[in-house]
């Protein structure tokens, strides 16, 4: 283990019921990205993750010529690790990649942000991945980069490579020339309302928490969508549902979606016809966004990936803040343990039937 | 910990003392009052016998006004308290009738701010240690029989301040003030205030069997939180001794004159001579003024 | 090839006035599948049924829709019909064209419309059914009965008579339970104890009943037929092979004043005792919490001295059994309302306030006082007692709103025994109504207030307090309309009639379901009053709901008659319409397992081959003797790999899509 | 096997005054007067709500014939992807009924439906579906009356909103 990490208390302690309860393992914490120590420190701990046989593989990011857009990589000996790489553009969320892994049979690391995190813990709820198989190598994320913010920041020259401090971000043009821009105009926008970036639960952590970004912005969004007649919410909704050209980048993504045969898969029953009418494509959008709700972690990934745009934050969140408002759970991803508020009641549940 | 102060009329009119005496005792545990502006008549017993709709109003325009504040409301009358109370479970229960009030009160209410009796902040939010730590007179030697009438406690659902046959809170603030509580029958009989100018005879049975039951348990005084109940209590108990051919003499406190000796304020400015059966006698022999 | 027949009932002019059945069979004759259409005036009648066998012959029917009354009313009758004419039950469907079309709406072409709606709807479903089994499940014969009290005693009885096992369960040291504590029943006036001995020996001595007293049930497995059920039989002290119940230990036992749970706390008893001289089994327990040498490490021994048998082993422990039942018959009884919320009546507070139990003791001449009524506070013969009826009973506003239904009655029989022993003492009963709906109860009542002088007052008590040696009564004469205060040297409570404490967390180790009071529920409240909704627990007395002796006998002979009636069968039948697990779809996530309510979905190791390789999973897995088919496991799915037979997605869609068209 | 005539007997005893209320047509464009009348899809508990809706039938309380009832055991079982097909097929409102919380025939499964449908309600509302075109109903198997309460007032309220055309396949 690299000298840099030291033993810290667990980050989690929350009671899980008998079938996901695993052995606790103390939190170890790391330098925290920005430190020059980091990258080093993470690639140690990969390192000797892989060499002292705790894991046999890590799930991770990798350099790409595209300096903007690092890949995710599947590292499988403590050599490869020298690739491995964290920065402020590792926003894809590699948590669904943990599924592939179902039925191998050694241990596997994942390095990830708050965000990622919850979608690890709620596989593990969703008992998708049992918790003594996945080493969570925690990041204590201070925000992501759009890397399309910085090419527009950019204009016309190309980009040849970021340099992020704590507010600002320098950038580099292939032809040499530097600006520097605030760090707050080129982060993700889901980043700029993150409320939770820390990992919920951990094995090693990298960093010290983070406060995050608190802004309503999504949620006044939705007040407004509200405030809307049904006309006019009908007409938001379907100017966005038509562009969906079904490519299924939502599901696939989402931590929540873990079925192997999905309903919109199925000919029989046959839940969802080809046809891209009004009718079919809100069957498909009320339908996915109603069976993750009580398990969508609020990662947003499925709003990241969308080719055509549609903001399904405004979905998933309005489900999320309507759950929460009702039933009171916690949101998921954030508990070991938890199952959905849907499959759970209490007698004095608030009833809308008459 | 800051509250919207509510004082009702009582408490500027028949009940000053109680008035002076709450915000004294406020003060001194740390309690930050800030009344509510423009305030109005919570409707007493009167509103909601002629309109039902007034009933509900009157008290959730202060409410309103509080929840602007931000604050949670503290009301030391017992009718206050169940007033505006009532009205705030009305509305939690009946989303139109809510609506229908945020019109004529001209007002947003959401429901957002608690209604507390004034014992209970002292109870839940300064907390007994705290009492108990800023004692200077503890009031030792003192039986009292706590008198909670019935707006305090009844219908539970309405109000949810204690039990609503065998209420113990009031006992325990004046047990942590060092009192000596008497254990009694009658704490939440009623005591035929609202009748004492148009059933007098009826009003000074109930008064009588009230202060009887006190006296026989050992009882020196009455502490109360109900403006009501002191007046009554306090003014027919000379009728009620001579109809039953005794001489009670008991005198009737609002809990915060008691609680303020305890904690060593000036006895003087307490209203302790307001009373009817002036308490000071009892309180000179002894020995906390 | 599926080819459905479809046959429209006119039920005589039920459905054939405001419904064109004609219209409806034709328009029927055009879906998909269907190869005849046709109506009959009843088709529930023999010749109807044979009408649709014929039919299934002649068109070689393999699917058929009967458009008829309500489902409720003749699903079966026509499964059955068509099982007979060779096609699987589950593959006929009901329109229900009378109940919910000809019944309701008057206007002939709009009936007729809706009613064509409703047979594609049922077309469209029937096409995507598929044949049902439905399993058989072995039966252990031996019965389980929960409670030793009058209804555990009667229904051990009528099963052991009918040749079957039986072990009664008992929580105490003997069987008997409240009715043992009864002095006198009403409206005969006869003695509790005379007529309930007799049975308890009869339990005691039959072969094939085994009574675990001082046992509790300590968890329940299974399910109907086939129940597994642990009982933890708690140490008793006492080797029930040895001892002859001669009594030497309870006589010489040094510790003596112990408040007797029997006697309601209001007499005394040793620290090694039997409840009282009838129990049965007549062996003594110690009461560990309280016995010398337990307390003070191992002296005293006085009762292992005297026992001239030596039955005592002071090194007994609980023992947890495990043994199969095939039925359970809950009969857990009840307790009286502790009647904290009303303070103002001082149960607890005033010794001479009491609830109806004790005043039981204090009249019986086995309890502490030997039939002579004196109060508790100071022994002297009470000359004026209050009864207060409804004691806890319906008061919505505090949490029951019930009536305890045999209070009326044994408040009128204590007023009539006080007067019997004390003839000048006086009785006052407050009462809200009095409610003596039985035989012979009204006159009985009638003379308690004209024969015996008992003098009832109509109001509710607002308060009981002292005042120099008695109590005040005070409430309201709402006949008269005016407020009354009785003078009483003891009050005593009608306390609300309520479940056993533990009631709800044994019906959930039983798995049975309860009411906001928790009473145990009944399948149904006036055509299955002694079935749980679990199959094979049936339920007997006072933990179903407040009843008086007469009844509970009578409920407790039922729930054996059903148990009898299970037992008979070589074998049971189950439910076919059930959920089971498309288990290629299944990715166990086990949403599916909190939402069932009958803990019947479980995991289970597959099997699968992956490419070349053969991996293990874990999916969910119905356990169908469990199972009773609500199908709210296939909601909480989010594949869809569960599925609920008989209502599958397919065939709600496939009615949905018919019913919009 | 028994019949039932006398129930026959009894439905031809009704009176005129009886016979005029809610004559309501049936659902969809009607072909003879091409007045529109909504189409609504109840979807029922076998054990309460289905078996209120029969009681009325067995009462003789008329509502309108524009509620077609499919029936499933438990409210429970009510899948909310069955709403969106109904509204896809054509339905102007749709209905979801079953026992009174606490109950159920299978003691919680409509604290599911609850839960669930609660979520679901708002959801619906909030992606542009006006609100009274879906509704939630306890119903035991004694209110018949409550039923057809239910399914007149629902009618009228659908009736007034016009047709749907929120999530509808073919227009």
């Amino acid at each position: 283990m690299s000298e840099a990490i030291k033993t810290a208390a667990p980050v989690e302690g929350e009671p899980m019921p008998a079938e996901l309860k695993t052995a606790e393992i103390p939190t170890r914490r790391g330098p925290a990205p920005g430190d020059p120590e980091f990258l080093g420190a993470l690639r140690d701990c990969c390192r000797s993750l892989l060499a002292e046989g705790h894991v046999q593989r890590i799930i991770a990011y990798r350099e790409t010529p595209d300096s903007l857009r690092p890949e995710v990589a599947f590292f499988a000996s403590p050599e490869e690790t020298g690739d491995l790489v964290w920065d402020l553009f590792c926003n894809t969320n590699i948590c669904k990649y943990l599924l592939d892994y179902r039925t191998f049979e050694g241990r596997i690391g994942v390095v990830v942000k708050g965000c990622d995190a919850r979608g690890v813990v709620q596989l593990i709820n969703d008992m998708q991945i049992p918790r003594d198989k996945v080493e969570i190598i925690g990041i204590c994320c201070p925000g992501q980069i759009d890397p399309a913010k910085v090419e527009s920041a950019a204009g016309e020259a190309w980009v040849s490579r970021v340099v992020a401090g704590p507010d600002s971000v320098e950038i580099v043009t292939e032809e040499g020339t530097e600006m520097r821009v605030p760090l707050e105009s080129v982060l993700t926008d889901r980043c700029l309302s993150c409320r939770k970036p820390n990992p919920p639960v951990a094995d090693v952590v990298f960093g010290e928490d983070q406060k995050g970004r608190i802004s309503d912005e999504v949620f006044e969004q939705i007040a407004e969508l509200e405030r809307m007649s049904s006309a006019e919410r009908d007409a938001f909704w379907n100017r966005h549902f038509e562009r969906c050209i079904r490519c299924f980048a939502c599901r696939n993504v989402c931590p929540a979606c873990s079925c192997t045969k999905c309903v919109f898969d199925q000919q029989e029953p046959d839940w969802l016809a080809g046809e891209r009418n009004q009718a079919n494509q809100h069957f498909f959008q009320i339908t996915r966004a109603v069976h993750v709700s009580g398990r969508c972690t609020g990662c947003e990934e499925c709003d990241r990936v969308c080719p055509v745009g549609i903001p399904l934050r405004l979905m998933n969140k309005k489900l999320w803040k309507d759950v929460k408002d009702l039933f009171d759970s916690p949101l998921p991803g954030t508990k070991l343990g938890v199952r959905s508020p849907l499959v759970m009641w209490d007698p004095k549940d608030a009833d809308s039937f008459e | 910990m800051k509250l919207a102060y509510y004082p009702g009329c009582s408490l500027c009119g028949t009940a000053r003392e109680y008035n002076i005496s709450t915000i004294k005792v406020s003060e001194k545990l740390g309690i930050e009052l800030e009344e509510i502006p423009d305030w109005s008549c919570c409707g007493a017993t009167s509103a909601h016998t002629s309109s039902p709709l007034l009933g509900v109003a009157l008290p959730a325009r202060n409410l309103a006004i509080a929840e602007e504040m931000g604050l949670d409301v503290a009301a030391p009358c017992a009718a206050c308290y169940h007033n505006l109370s009532a009205a705030r479970v009305k509305m939690d229960r009946d989303h139109l009738l809510r609506k229908r009030i945020e019109e004529i009160i001209d007002r947003k209410y959401r429901g957002k701010v608690k209604v507390l009796p004034l014992a209970e902040v002292i109870l839940s939010r300064v907390g007994l240690d705290a009492v108990r730590d800023s004692l200077v007179h503890p009031l030792a030697g003192l039986k009292m029989a706590a008198y909670y009438g019935c707006l305090m406690v009844r219908p539970k659902g309405i109000v949810d301040f204690d039990d609503p046959e065998n209420p113990t809170k009031l006992d325990q603030i004046m047990e942590a003030a060092g009192g000596e509580m008497v254990d009694w029958s009658h704490k939440t009989e009623c005591c035929g205030a609202s009748l004492s100018l148009t059933g007098t005879e009826l009003c000074v049975d109930l008064v009588g069997r009230i202060l009887e039951r006190a006296a026989e348990e050992g009882a020196e005084c009455i502490v109360t939180a109900c403006p009501f109940c002191q007046a009554n209590l306090d003014m027919r108990q000379a009728e009620a001794a001579t109809k039953l051919k005794t001489d009670f003499r008991l005198p009737v406190l609002y809990f915060t004159q008691l609680l303020g000796i305890a904690l060593g304020l000036p006895a003087g400015e307490l209203g302790l001579d307001s009373h009817v059966v002036d308490p000071r006698p009892l309180l000179r022999e002894k020995g906390l003024i | 090839m599926k080819r459905i027949g479809v046959f429209v009932c006119h039920c005589g002019t039920n459905i054939a006035a405001t419904v064109d059945v004609e219209k409806v069979a034709e328009s029927a004759r055009h879906l998909p599948h269907v190869v005849f259409a046709t109506t009959y005036k009843f088709m529930c009648a023999d010749p109807g049924q044979k009408l649709i066998a014929d039919a299934i012959r002649e068109h070689a029917l393999n699917r058929v829709v009967v458009a008829a009354c309500s489902p409720h009313m003749h699903e079966r009758t026509f499964r059955k019909a068509v099982e007979r004419a060779g096609v699987n039950p589950y593959l006929m469907e009901v329109a229900n064209v009378r109940e919910q079309c000809s019944w309701v709406h008057r206007d002939k072409p709009v009936g007729t419309e809706k009613a064509a709606a409703l047979v594609a709807a049922a077309v469209a479903k029937v096409a995507r059914n598929v044949p049902l089994e439905s399993g058989k499940l072995p039966v252990e014969r031996r019965a389980l009965v929960v409670g030793g009290g009058i209804a555990g005693i009667q229904a051990a009885l009528d099963i052991a008579e009918s040749g079957y096992h039986v072990t009664i369960v008992e929580r105490e040291q003997s069987v008997g339970g409240r009715m043992a504590q009864l002095d006198k029943t009403f409206p005969t006036l006869d003695c509790s104890s005379c007529i309930l001995t007799p049975k308890m020996v009869d339990v005691g001595h039959h072969p094939m009943i085994e009574i675990c007293s001082y046992s509790e049930i300590e968890s329940v497995e299974g399910y109907v037929g086939n129940f597994e059920v642990t009982i933890r039989r708690k140490a008793t002290s006492v080797d029930p092979d040895v001892c002859t119940g001669c009594g030497e230990c309870w006589n010489r036992c040094p510790v003596k004043k112990l408040p007797s749970s029997f006697n309601m706390d209001l007499g005394h008893r040793p620290a090694i005792y039997v409840d009282f001289p009838q129990a049965i089994p007549n062996v003594p327990v110690i009461d560990r919490a309280n016995c010398t040498y337990y307390l003070r490490d191992g002296k005293c021994r006085v009762c292992e001295k005297v026992c001239p048998t030596k039955a005592i082993d002071f090194t007994l422990e609980d023992r947890l059994v495990k043994e199969r039942f095939g039925a359970i018959v809950m009969a857990t009884g009840f307790q009286t309302a502790s009647l904290q919320q009303y303070p103002e009546w001082g149960l607890g507070t005033y010794p001479d306030v009491v609830t109806g139990l004790h005043f039981e003791r204090l009249v019986s001449s086995t309890g502490p006082t030997e039939g002579k009524i004196k109060r508790p506070s100071d022994g002297k013969e009470p000359k004026s007692v209050v009864f207060v009826l409804c004691a806890g009973s319906r008061d919505e506003a505090r949490g029951r709103s019930y009536c305890s239904k045999a209070c009326c009655m044994y408040s009128a029989k204590q007023a009539i025994l006080l007067r019997e022993k004390i003839p000048q003492a006086q009785a006052h009963v407050f009462y809200m109504d009095i409610r003596t709906a039985g035989k012979d109860y009204e006159e009985f009542y009638m003379r308690a207030k004209e024969e015996y002088g008992v003098n009832y007052i109509r109001g509710r008590v607002a308060k009981v307090y002292p005042e120099k040696d008695h109590l005040v009564v005070r409430g309201e004469d709402t006949l008269l309309g005016r407020p009354v205060a009785v003078e009483a040297d003891m009050v005593v409570l009608a306390a609300a009639i309520e479940p056993r404490a533990d009631a709800a967390a044994l019906a959930q180790k039983v798995g049975i379901s309860y009411n906001r009071d928790h009473f145990f529920s009944e399948a149904h409240p006036k055509l299955r009053p002694v079935e749980s909704n679990t199959g094979g627990v049936f339920l007997a007395g006072c933990c179903q709901g407040p009843k008086d002796i007469p009844e509970t006998v009578a409920q407790a002979s039922a729930a054996a008659a059903k148990v009898v009636q299970m037992f008979s069968k070589d074998a049971l039948v189950s439910e076919a319409q059930l959920a089971s697990v498309n288990e290629a779809w299944c990715i166990g996530c086990f949403l599916c397992q909190p939402v069932c309510p009958y803990k019947a979905i479980q995991p289970k190791e597959i099997e699968e081959r992956r490419g070349r390789d053969k991996i293990k999973r874990t999916v969910s897995s119905v356990n169908t003797g469990l199972c009773q088919g609500c199908g709210a496991c296939a909601v909480a799915c989010p594949s869809g790999a569960m599925r609920l037979n008989g209502f599958t997605d397919e065939q709600i869609l496939a009615e949905v899509d018919a019913v919009c068209l | 096997m028994p019949v039932n005539e006398s129930a026959a007997a009894e439905a031809e005893m009704m009176t005129e005054a009886e016979m005029t209320t809610d004559g309501a047509s049936g659902a969809g464009a009607d072909a003879g007067t091409g007045t529109w009348e909504p189409r609504i899809v109840a979807f029922c508990c076998n054990w309460c709500s289905y078996a209120g809706a029969d009681l009325a039938g067995t009462s003789r309380k008329q509502y309108p014939a524009n509620i077609r009832i499919v029936r499933v055991p438990c409210s429970g079982r009510i899948n909310p992807q069955y709403i969106l097909r109904a509204f896809q097929r054509g339905a102007d409102g749709v209905m979801v009924a079953g026992c009174h919380p606490g109950d159920c025939h299978y003691t919680t499964g409509n604290y599911y439906t609850r839960r669930r449908f609660s979520v679901v309600q708002r959801f619906l509302e909030y992606v542009g579906l006006h609100p009274d075109r879906f509704s939630g109903h306890w119903i035991s198997g004694s209110e018949g009356e409550k039923f057809v309460q239910t399914a007149r007032e629902f009618t009228e309220k659908v009736r007034s909103l016009g047709p749907n055309e929120k999530m509808r396949d073919v227009l």
